[in-house]
């Protein structure tokens, strides 16, 4: 028997990879050009709004750096799965959202849970999305988390609120996306359904039955693919034999766009161009946002990620801050003040370099008000375990 | 006029889909041919292609996007050709649907029926003879029906599609359109809830606990042990989660012998798991060991002579009837 | 609540569609053209070869055309699900072959299983493939089959052949295709595996995850696509959104061949490249074969498939009779003489209207065999059934 | 030098890629990070990525292609990064890969390991505790192991890696890095054959039948319970497939009481398998009902207030106890 083992993708050659999307080179299908907006949706924005997107991505950061925080304090329970440096995705795609769109964010999502329809206002009791208090609470295990800490971290959501629960398995969330979306259709609606997914997630079989379901019934789905270039111990090129994710796209002639991950402002054009198309009846697309995760799969993953990540890698892909990258736009439109861009200096730090002065102080009093409410809400008396089971 | 237990089935979602302009179904081939079996005829001609859904191959799907529309105010029919090709869409009904209304503490509910052809005897071999049912019963969340007689099914099937909570439904097909059965069906919305065993037989000295197909097997062995002077009791339980323990233990307490009879593989079978509730709840009553008639632990394998040689029989079944009245 | 069924897709508004592969329309991603053959594989063919490829046609018209028979007198127990009309396909397919490559037929492939490498002589009892005895037998449900009739019809293979036994599941063949192929890679082999799958079943999930891991490893994997415009009872545009099936390919970058299945050269040329592309390393690709099936899914929905089925339809697509389709070829090479060409008119007729005339003698013959043979072997025997649950 | 229970695995894992040179090793992140619990570390840097193949989040392919490499010749080990996601490879597990033995009439053997961490008591949640082992119980043609100390993993994985037989290995995570139970590992080519249980305490009084982690709890209990002058046996049975009844229908007639103890959701687990079992070949042994402790038929929640709750421990199992010898 010979051994042939030189021509096995090698995990330990992962070779030079690109961690930014190139401009037009998106060999994915496309929205037909007509279908182009004339501008871009950005361009649309305010002042105001792109000062608000700004802040949100020091809300999203700040989240993030205290959890960590309060994780390697010993004060958590379960997994973090942080979404340092991959808060442009989730800021980006939830800004330009109506109220009443559904979301299904997954593990490495959980500041989108309170930030969907943060426009409505952060203090609005109306806004479509859940309170800090309630994300808190369930980060914290105890029972004011909507869920009642009886499924851990990101496995929450609201019903009431648009926003869809998912299980562990990855993927299984896009069949439920569809389903919603086909009911809202059914209805006469024209609700859209944005879908949250790791690029490792898009090899699951469930993936390809939902999204080809979507694309038959031209179903309002927009699946995000957050490619932070690895799915756990991973590296993309084992997961799928090309380097854009978004061609997945190509097999249900359905539009691929492809974003600059760490970039809020392209994240939010192509997101809202998918959504345009999935709101208009022309069916489910897919944005693949290119990223970089900052630490390990996990809190529990920091140290071993250290020595399966090419270190070179690491550097750059954190290198590139969605942070600095929006100040720098915002320097060149003028909207802040050079003094103004000194004031928070969040980016290019680690959770542990962060303190609160990095950050906005509305921002620090926002999180502060969820975990007040945690730290004070008590555990779920034990024999909550048997409730719920059936509806009775 | 008497129907068969297709027609009672069909009955059952054409006046659910009626009633529930909110009710969709979904599955593969239900529309345009009307389902392989035909139980779905004429729904897709009535209330369209939107609320009658021909999905692609993809059962995983099939059931994802019918917890998705629940979630969203359906409550969804969803059809598997065959019950065997659940396991294709077998995660999101044990950790999704199951689990849904567990994990959002009460949240949300699932308003999902699936239901499909079930069983062997037919010659179906590995892949279209499953009772599966086990699986289903180690899965916290899911109501599990299985009728034998047309009333029941379209009772049953009624309330399954009013119960917002997962049910499967296993529909014996070489029940559908067996004329020996056909009845005539109870007039108005005849509903049936679940939990509720029924007696199909009374007797004496033993106790045959049953459904599906089986219990017809076992008013057959009833019959046989009849002449011999042996009186058995034959249980229909219907549902299988929740089970009607009570009236088993009643009966237990009168016979004191029990034979549980199922066609699904013996290990970790439902047949098991009446035997070991009434192993500890009616310990006191047992005056032989309470015996399992069911398939061996083999797949159904398609010759004839094969696949009657691992499923229960009317024999096996008498015998192991005598052997807990001899005890 | 609105209700808005219009803009479903509706089963019953079939419109036309298009039933042969359209030349030079494949929109799917093809082999670079400096990967093609500067001649069609068929040109290395001899006048012998080309006429054998019109003999198999033969062969496995009358074999189905026979089971059809046999079927409505009641003598065969189970689901005949024919292949009539496919046959094309089928021998195309297989007959370029090595004989230690590797397929996995499934339901509407029943020819395949003593089909497959028939090149190396009918009667030879080294050829790579099932003898035409133990398929009947399998057939006729006898203990003579090779799987001693434990599953039924197509579910039967032989490991030695390199023939794989499928499972009821759609698509759930592929991923033990691609397992082979990786076994194989790692033994530093060249043997190709040839799945078959309807159009229908490409919407599993499994099917995304064997390609998906096929492509990732370069597997010589080939996946014909059996596109015959239904899946049972529903059309090709309910099951998938794209015209051309081929295009599942282009969601993994990897070659998907349009053949028209009517036409068993261009069903040999186009596989032959596809095999070619696998043998050599480059990986797995898609071949879909437009095609039609005559009568009902299986012979139990001749009856219901007469109302679901658009007579128009059936009736162009039967009309494109493979045989009838290699005939005009044979004549045009002049490889057949006018007088040669009528000796044997099975095209264009259905089961019933076929007798054995209508076929070569040898071809009857060498069924003979195949059912003499099961109508003498015997049932298994009843203790069997719990024989083999484990190996012991 | 006492080594822990991964260790043990690991070390079984090493030393059949060392013996066989025809297995592979596939999983999600099994080779160049070395599994998430560290169980495959350094195979891949040993044997090299065409032998230990870091595969695509697929579950099914993962099955299904070592189906397919098996048949070509190999063996293979499928790692299911937790046990809970084999729901998403279940079809391929119970309708493919254990079914193709007998539906070949003996043509084709599997040489397929499936392992996986399981199990509760880590505040993993409804995905991350399962124990789904009835599932696989119900579903004929696969041999189910769950050891619970590194010896017997040990030994049974290297077994498993040799029979031609699908077996699916459940590792109890929590005992992974467990020193309590660290021991010196046997010498040598150390390999257990299954289908035979291990009396981990003698008793006369009653007979605690169970496995995995909760071998642990059983055996505390019995302390608990000999403190009060009660002589509980624990039995290992280590596989449930093959179950060694000879052991435990031994122990019953000496002890007449019967708990089993495990930590699946009650309803058709394997718990009340061996109770069924019992109660039809030891009816006569039996002086008290034969009791189930187990998960309650819940999913496992996750803040530990509620999962405690529902899963089985030491009291519950002392209070079954008592309550057999007390009847
Ligand atoms: C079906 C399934 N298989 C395996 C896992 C274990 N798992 C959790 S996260 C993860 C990696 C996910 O990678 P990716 O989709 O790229 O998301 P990322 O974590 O990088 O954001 C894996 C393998 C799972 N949750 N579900
Ligand atoms: C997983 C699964 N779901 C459903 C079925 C039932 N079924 C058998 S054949 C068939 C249609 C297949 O259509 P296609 O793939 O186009 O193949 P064709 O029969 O047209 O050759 C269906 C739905 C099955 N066998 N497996
Ligand atoms: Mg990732
Ligand atoms: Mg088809």
């Amino acid at each position: 028997m010979r051994y042939n083992l030189g021509s096995f993708p090698n995990a330990r050659n992962l070779g030079e990879r690109n961690l930014t999307a190139k401009n037009g080179s998106a060999t994915a299908t496309r929205a037909k050009a007509s279908d182009e907006p004339d501008q871009l949706p950005r361009d649309l924005l305010t002042r105001e709004e792109y000062l608000e997107l700004f802040r949100q991505l020091y809300l999203a950061r700040y989240f993030d750096v205290r959890l960590i925080k309060e994780k390697k304090k010993g004060r958590l329970t379960g997994t973090l799965y942080s979404s340092h440096n991959q808060e442009a995705v989730l800021v980006g795609s939830l800004f330009g959202l109506r109220p009443n769109d559904w979301i299904s964010p997954i593990h490495r999502d959980m500041p989108a849970f309170f930030m969907k329809d943060l426009r409505s206002g952060w203090d609005n009791p109306d806004r479509m999305g859940m309170t800090i208090e309630e994300v808190c609470a369930q980060v914290w295990c105890k029972a004011g988390s909507p869920g009642r800490a009886r499924d851990n971290w990101s496995h929450i959501g609201k019903k009431a609120k648009h926003i869809i629960h998912s299980t562990s398995m990855l993927a299984g969330t896009i069949p439920v996306a569809a389903g919603v979306a086909y009911a809202d259709k059914l209805d006469g609606g024209d609700t859209v359904v944005v879908t949250y997914n790791g690029e490792g997630s898009t090899a699951q079989g469930v993936f390809h039955e939902a999204i080809n379901f979507a694309a038959v019934h031209k179903l309002a789905v927009v699946t995000i693919i957050e490619n932070n270039q690895w799915a756990y111990g991973t590296p993309t090129h084992l997961g799928y034999p090309l380097e854009d994710y978004a061609r997945r796209a190509d097999g249900y002639g359905i539009p691929g766009f492809i974003a600059d991950g760490q970039d809020v402002f392209d994240v939010y054009d192509k997101v809202m161009q998918a959504v345009a198309w999935g709101r208009s009846g022309k069916g489910p697309s897919i944005v693949e946002c290119k990223t970089f995760r900052a630490y390990g799969h996990g809190d529990h993953d920091d140290d071993r990620a250290a020595k399966y990540r090419p270190p070179h890698e690491v550097e750059e892909g954190r290198a590139r801050d969605p942070i600095a990258i929006a100040k720098k736009v915002l320097l060149e439109k003028g909207y802040i003040s050079e003094s103004e861009s000194t004031l928070y200096q969040a980016e290019g730090k680690s959770a542990g370099q962060t303190t609160d002065e990095d950050f906005p102080p509305e921002v620090v009093a926002y999180l502060k008000r969820g975990v007040d409410y945690a730290l004070k809400s008590p555990a779920p008396a034990a024999e909550e375990g048997e409730r719920w089971v059936f509806r009775v | 006029m008497k129907k068969n237990f297709l027609t009672a089935i069909k009955e059952a979602l054409h006046e659910e889909m009626e009633h529930n302009g909110d009710m969709i179904c979904i599955g593969e081939d239900i529309g345009l041919l009307g389902g392989a079996f035909g139980v779905t005829e004429g729904l897709q001609e009535r209330y369209g292609t939107g609320r009658v859904i021909d999905a692609p191959i993809s059962e995983a799907a099939i059931v994802g996007s019918a917890v998705g529309m629940s979630l969203n105010g359906k409550t969804v029919m969803a059809e598997m050709q065959f019950i065997d090709f659940i396991s294709c869409g077998f995660d999101q009904i044990v950790n999704n649907l199951a689990t849904y209304h567990y994990r959002t503490a009460g949240d949300v509910d699932m308003g999902v029926v699936i239901r499909g052809p079930a069983g062997g005897y037919g010659g179906g071999a590995l892949y279209h003879s499953q009772m599966n049912e086990a699986w289903f019963a180690n899965s916290p969340g899911i109501k599990i029906v299985c009728p034998s007689t047309p009333s029941d099914a379209k009772g049953l099937m009624k309330y399954a599609l009013r119960d917002r909570n997962p049910v499967l439904f296993y529909e014996v097909k070489q029940l559908y359109r067996d004329n020996a059965i056909a009845e005539e069906l109870p007039e108005g919305d005849y509903v049936i809830e679940f939990g509720q065993a029924s007696i199909r037989r009374e007797g004496s000295d033993l106790t045959f606990v049953t459904y599906g197909q089986n219990v017809y097997h076992c008013l057959k062995a009833a019959d046989l042990l009849a002449e011999e002077g042996v009186k058995a009791e034959v249980i229909d339980i219907r549902t299988l989660v929740p089970l009607d323990e009570e009236t088993i233990l009643k009966s237990i307490a009168k016979t004191n012998r029990l034979v549980v009879v199922n066609e699904a593989p013996m290990t970790c079978g439902f047949a098991g798991e009446i035997v070991a509730r009434i192993a500890d709840k009616g310990f006191e009553y047992l005056d032989a060991p309470p015996l399992r008639v069911t398939r061996l632990d083999t797949p159904v394998p398609w010759a004839k002579t094969l696949e009657l040689h691992v499923l229960p029989s009317v024999e096996k079944i008498v015998a192991a009837g005598k052997r807990v009245v001899r005890f």
